[in-house]
């Protein structure tokens, strides 16, 4: 989306070079980009609301919780695996605030070690959430549970993934020089990003396996 | 366009910072970045899908001049009308009124040189023909035919036209949702500088209201079909009963956006009547604050009634309350406005152009659908009106007497300013009254035919016409009146296409209005603004000078600008 | 069975490590103001309750089912 | 103005009048139900009617009387005013009152729909098919279908009628009645009035459901007790002459669980009752500590579910088929009772 600005500022060399004060022309381009990420993510979170509202009306309105299919009752999810990949997830929010606190200061090494660590820890939920839908005894097509189940942890799992290539792309960039101590909105929409997925999980961790 | 135009600048103000405009067919008219681009684009592939709506309604008018069915099959029929629904609301209403309107007004009344995210906005644009492409390819499949609502469990019967509807409806929505994202951004921050929240034109106050809708609950809807989809080609028990799912749940979800839709189209058209009914009574408006306010109210509480859709639907008995007088409270800042429009009226110097007339029109038809909304909000008036040719009328004279006659008066108003010419008055106003007469005759007999007890999206009325003989009559009658509706939109697009060549040359401002549009040439030049405009004062004081520093944009190009403070109105005839 | 102590035994020592330093990292940010500034305290915030979650979790507070 | 204000006045009259007109059977009302939203809607028309008489005289008026003339300079322009505080403070709180007025008499009316009826004298439930409503009547062995036979309903006694839906979502509505309820599949809803006056009624339904949505058509008799009587001991013999008496000591249980297999086990099990999956699970089906009474509310007998498996049931939890619709014989019956009764 931030493509035009962008291009405004650095297709037309001979225009971008009248600035005089390219700063300030840099903070208003910023503030306009944070404020449509942060629409963005507003919208996002409403995506992911609608599916949490229809999964909470589905369960209250169940006779039974978890629903009987076949004449057997689904299990419920098993928390403690959950609780671990939860801990991996919110670890990695942890370690993209250290990586984004370290491009501020300018430790670039710091910073890729953290960011790295973020991506690693990122993989490593997205395994997880794997092997959880290897061993869950439930399907996606068999019951209400399965299917609020699969629908939003997959598409969580799915914000996880677009994450994660996006954090390695901005480390690419960063490495690359695009961004510098005083310009760097692309790591600072990764960060939210990233914690946003993060807050989600937060969502989904309580109403599937804790309630 | 100012192709060339040499930039000089004022290298210390970063608002005046202008890129050279684009060169070649393909990013000058397709792929343009340019707001008002965009906004014709938008233009013209609504108006060509409003045609195709517009026909399937009329092959539904048609078909019920008889009570067995006059020219088509059952399940034909439910195409037309499922189609008609659906590509009038999603690719119509809301990319005429949010994406044409918004994108070509809401910058140049700001005094911005564009949106803040152009690329978005392109990108929003031609997802609408793709979503069009979708939702007429379902054709093939022979169409969704489960109404535009399409509630499951009736439109898991539609198969892969139903998946395919889904994914037109999707796909728009991601449009909407980006459009609404980047005007909200746009409003808030690209502002010209002095123009603070109370002195922005009231157009823009309703494309603010209608942009937060667009953006909040264009998702909901998203996830609503979203999980319809998963369900026609997954199998995924989200509404399926048998497997505990909820058909309510779809209807609950679906509501939340529909209902805010409903105002996504109609405060638009708020926004352009708020311009012209000042603008040619030569009146400030009365009451801006209030008008401004009740705008952002309706939109704040359009979140919170989406279920007096859904009255006899399955909705807890309790429920019921709550909403009924959440919706009765939407009559609260509905009429604050009407009240405030017809006050400016009083003791102006009323002219009696196209758009005046259709912005008059719309007081008295908006008006009645309004009230008509009154009595479905209230829960027993419902239980027997729900599901009838009453919800018909009520929905048609809010959506085509309200956001269509809104929309129609922009047209006249801002096509000088959009290309220099102006329409003709005569082919405009002859346009006016085909509508406005056509529109009361062809909704004005729904409503008691619903009250007799015919419910709506019946293919044949053979036992209603046995119970009631009137029906015939009052069918064949509404059938006769919606050709003139559809004469007059003809008549639009024709006046549209021929005043491009024809029309007589507009100069800057020919109605005499005091936005900030109006202060630069037209057709605007790619830049907009050569200088960013100051403002120091509401836009709608007509005696006194513009309340605008900067504006000696155009000196040099137009040189009748800046002789008088306020230009001469056109003569105009009065309407009648 | 010692699968899931090993899990929860992870989930614990992490949720500790993890809460503690977004709090501390909370505690630190708690001063920075800007819009990005004040959307990230909020995020940490909840992603400390999060954490909060995982370690009632792990200890068998939360989501036990008889 | 005397004149405008009369002809106002004798508009609103009119309009007032034509309430008759518009409401089918509005001047002689068929529920105690239908009186209630009439004198809500006369009021809401009368007062919308005068809104928008004013709104539209007074745009009409202004337009007029504001005209700009050919004698007016180019550069006219109108009176200068913004605001007018008083006027609007006026123009909000009238309107606020006014919709306070009818939010007041619309939840009268409305808890009087919903909680004010007596203990229904007669409970009928009505199914929706695609395209016919199937209503059963209490001790009716076979249901009645909207293709072919009208509904019944007996003057003067308060109905309650459970409505449900078993492919998609309908809408049961008679425009006499002015009340009507969606027929959704797994919900049951309630419809509740008292019919006052006998007559011959058009049933539609008003909810969109396919095809032949349109010929979605039936018709309602409301009729004196004594006639409605007759007419469910006609149908109940005719059924009787149909089916036979059942003869509940043959059942053999051995059959009746292989037929339960056949059958049933779509939509229950043999498990506690809490253990649903559409219909309740059956196992302690004659001898529930948690559940003295069958959800009918009557005793466990195996009468009673033989009656259940002929009849059907609407319940809370949905719709139990009759058999009609199920296609269980005597001999069936019996065999599922004496299977269900040996559970333990």
């Amino acid at each position: 989306m931030a493509a035009a600005a962008v291009q405004h500022l650095a297709g037309h060399e001979a225009v971008a070079a009248r600035y005089r004060d390219v700063d300030r022309a840099y903070g208003e381009t910023r503030d306009l980009r944070l404020l449509g990420f942060m629409f963005f993510l507003v919208s996002d979170c409403i995506l992911f609301s609608s599916f949490i509202f229809a999964y909470v009306y589905l369960r209250v309105s169940a006779p039974t919780w978890p629903p009987i299919v076949d004449g057997h009752q689904l299990p419920w999810f098993d928390t403690s695996f959950a609780a671990m990949n939860s801990v991996v997830l919110f670890g990695s929010g942890v370690t993209m605030h250290f990586a984004l606190e370290n491009w501020k200061h300018l430790n670039t090494r710091k910073f890729n070690g953290w960011l790295i660590a973020t991506i690693v820890l990122g993989i490593g939920f997205l395994l997880g959430q794997a092997h959880e839908y290897s061993v869950v005894n439930i399907s996606w097509q068999g019951s209400t549970m399965g299917a609020s189940f699969f629908t939003l942890t997959g598409m969580h799992g799915f914000h996880v993934f677009i994450g994660v290539c996006y954090l390695a792309i901005l480390g690419i960039q960063a490495n690359r020089g695009v961004y510098t101590s005083s310009k760097y909105f692309g790591l600072t929409a990764g960060t939210l990003y990233w914690h946003f997925v993060d807050v989600i999980w937060v969502a989904l961790f309580s109403l599937f396996y804790l309630w | 366009m100012h192709a060339g135009t040499s930039t000089t600048h004022d290298a210390h103000d970063v608002h005046d910072h202008i890129h050279p405009p684009p060169e070649g067919f393909v990013r000058k008219y397709v792929f343009s970045l340019d707001h008002k681009v965009i906004g014709f684009q938008y233009f013209f592939t609504g108006l060509l899908i409003m045609f195709i709506a517009g026909s399937f309604a009329e092959l539904v008018r048609l078909q019920l001049t008889d009570p067995k069915g006059a020219i088509m099959s059952h399940q034909a029929y439910n195409t037309m009308f499922t189609m008609h629904g659906t590509a009038m609301v999603w690719l119509v209403l809301i990319p005429l009124v949010t994406g044409a309107l918004g994108n070509f007004v809401m910058p140049l009344q700001i005094g911005a040189r564009d949106v803040a995210f152009p690329w978005l906005n392109m990108a929003s644009f031609w997802i609408l023909p793709l979503a069009a492409l979708i939702l007429f390819s379902s054709l093939l499949f022979g169409g969704p035919h489960a109404g535009w609502t399409e509630y499951p469990p009736i439109s898991l019967a539609d198969g892969t036209a139903g998946a395919l509807w889904c994914a037109a409806i999707f796909t728009i929505g991601i449009s909407s949702t980006m459009t609404g994202l980047n005007f909200m951004v746009t409003i808030m921050k690209m502002r010209a500088p002095g123009m603070t929240w109370t002195r922005m034109p009231l157009f823009v106050w309703a494309t603010f209201a209608t942009a937060l809708m667009n953006m909040i609950a264009t998702v909901a809807l998203s996830a609503a079909v979203g999980a319809l989809f998963l369900e026609h080609v997954f199998n995924v028990p989200f509404y399926d009963a048998a497997r505990g799912g909820s058909a309510v749940l779809y209807e609950h979800m679906f509501w939340f956006y529909s209902h805010p839709a409903v105002y996504i189209f109609i405060i638009p058209a708020f926004g352009v009547v708020s311009e012209v009914i000042p603008t040619f009574s030569r009146k400030p408006i009365f009451g801006y604050k209030m008008i401004a306010f009740s705008s952002m109210a309706i939109a704040i509480l359009a979140f919170t009634v989406w279920a007096h859709h859904m009255f006899p639907s399955g909705l807890a008995p309790w429920l019921q309350l709550p909403f009924m007088i959440l919706t009765y409270a939407i009559g609260i800042p509905t009429g604050i406005k009407i009240f405030s429009w017809m006050a400016t009226l009083w003791g102006g110097r009323i002219h009696f152009t196209t758009s005046m007339l259709y912005a008059l029109g719309f007081l008295i038809t908006f008006t009645f659908g309004g009230i008509t909304g009154v009595f479905l909000a209230s829960v027993p008036v419902d239980l027997h009106a729900h599901g009838t040719y009453f919800v018909v009328g009520h929905f048609h004279y809010v959506v085509a007497g309200g956001a269509v006659m809104g929309f129609l008066a922009a047209i006249p108003y801002w096509y000088p300013k959009a290309t220099g010419r102006m329409l003709s008055e005569r082919l405009g106003q002859l346009g006016f009254w085909l509508f406005f007469i056509g529109l009361n005759g062809t909704f004005l007999p729904m409503h008691w035919l619903g009250l007799e007890g015919m419910p709506r999206r019946y293919a044949s009325y053979v036992d209603f016409a046995k119970a009631v003989p009137d029906a015939v009559f009052w069918n064949q009658f509404e059938t006769a009146f919606s050709f003139l509706m559809m004469a007059s939109i003809g008549l639009l697009a024709f006046n549209v296409i021929w005043s491009l060549r024809h029309g007589k040359v507009a100069g800057i401002n020919p109605w005499g209005a005091r936005t900030l549009e109006w202060t630069i040439s037209s057709p605007p030049p790619y830049y907009n603004f050569k200088k960013v405009p100051e403002v120091y004062g509401r836009p709608y004081d007509f005696d006194k000078p513009l309340p605008y520093r900067n504006t000696d944009n155009e000196l040099d190009a137009f040189p009748e600008y800046g002789k008088t403070v306020m230009p001469t109105p056109q003569p105009v005839g009065a309407g009648v | 069975m010692s699968e899931v102590y090993i899990e929860r035994g992870v989930a614990l020592l992490g949720a500790i490590l993890v809460g503690v330093t977004a709090i501390v990292q909370l505690k630190n940010d708690w001063a920075a103001h800007g819009l990005d500034a004040s959307v990230t305290k909020l995020l940490l915030g909840l992603m400390a309750l999060g954490c909060v979650l995982a370690l009632l979790a792990a200890v068998n507070v939360l989501g036990a089912r008889a | 103005m005397v004149l405008t204000l009369l002809s106002i006045v004798n508009a609103l009259y009119f309009l007032y009048g034509s309430i008759d007109w518009i409401m089918p059977g509005a001047s002689q009302p068929v529920t105690d139900r239908a009186s209630d939203i009439d004198g809500l809607f006369k009021f809401m028309a009368v007062f919308g009617g005068a809104i928008m008489l004013f709104v539209a005289g007074y745009v009409i008026y202004f337009a007029i009387a504001f005209r700009a003339r050919s004698s007016d300079s180019p550069d006219a322009v109108g009176v200068q005013i913004h605001d007018a505080p008083k006027l609007e403070l006026w123009w909000t709180v009238l309107p606020t009152l006014l919709l306070i007025v009818l939010t007041g008499l619309s939840i009268v009316v409305w808890y009087k729909i919903q909680f004010g009826t007596a203990a229904p004298g007669l409970t009928t439930e009505v199914i929706g098919h695609q395209f016919y409503f199937e209503y059963r009547y209490p001790g009716l062995k076979t249901s009645v279908f909207s293709k072919t036979s009208p509904m019944h309903l007996p003057v003067g006694v308060p109905v309650r009628l459970l409505i449900t839906s078993t492919d998609v979502i309908h809408q049961f509505w008679v425009p006499e009645i002015r009340l009507k309820a969606a027929a959704v599949p797994g919900l049951v809803q309630n419809l509740n009035f008292t019919p006052l006056r006998t007559g011959t009624f058009d049933v539609a339904c008003s909810e969109f459901c396919g095809v032949d949505h349109s010929l979605m058509h039936g018709k309602l008799v409301i009729e004196p007790v004594a006639a409605f009587k007759k007419w469910l001991d006609s149908e109940n013999k005719t059924a009787a002459a149909a089916g036979g008496a059942i003869n509940l000591a043959a059942g053999t249980p051995a059959t009746g669980q292989a037929l339960f297999a056949q059958k049933c086990a779509a939509c229950h099990q043999i498990a506690p009752f809490e253990q649903k999956l559409v219909g309740p699970g059956l196992l302690h089906i004659t001898d529930d500590p948690a559940h003295p009474a069958l959800v009918t509310g009557k005793t466990p007998t195996p009468e009673h579910i033989a009656e259940i498996l002929q009849n059907g049931f609407t319940g809370p939890i949905g719709t139990m088929p009759n058999r009609q619709a199920n296609g269980l014989s005597n001999t069936d019956i019996a065999n599922l009772v004496a299977y269900l009764s040996s559970l333990k």
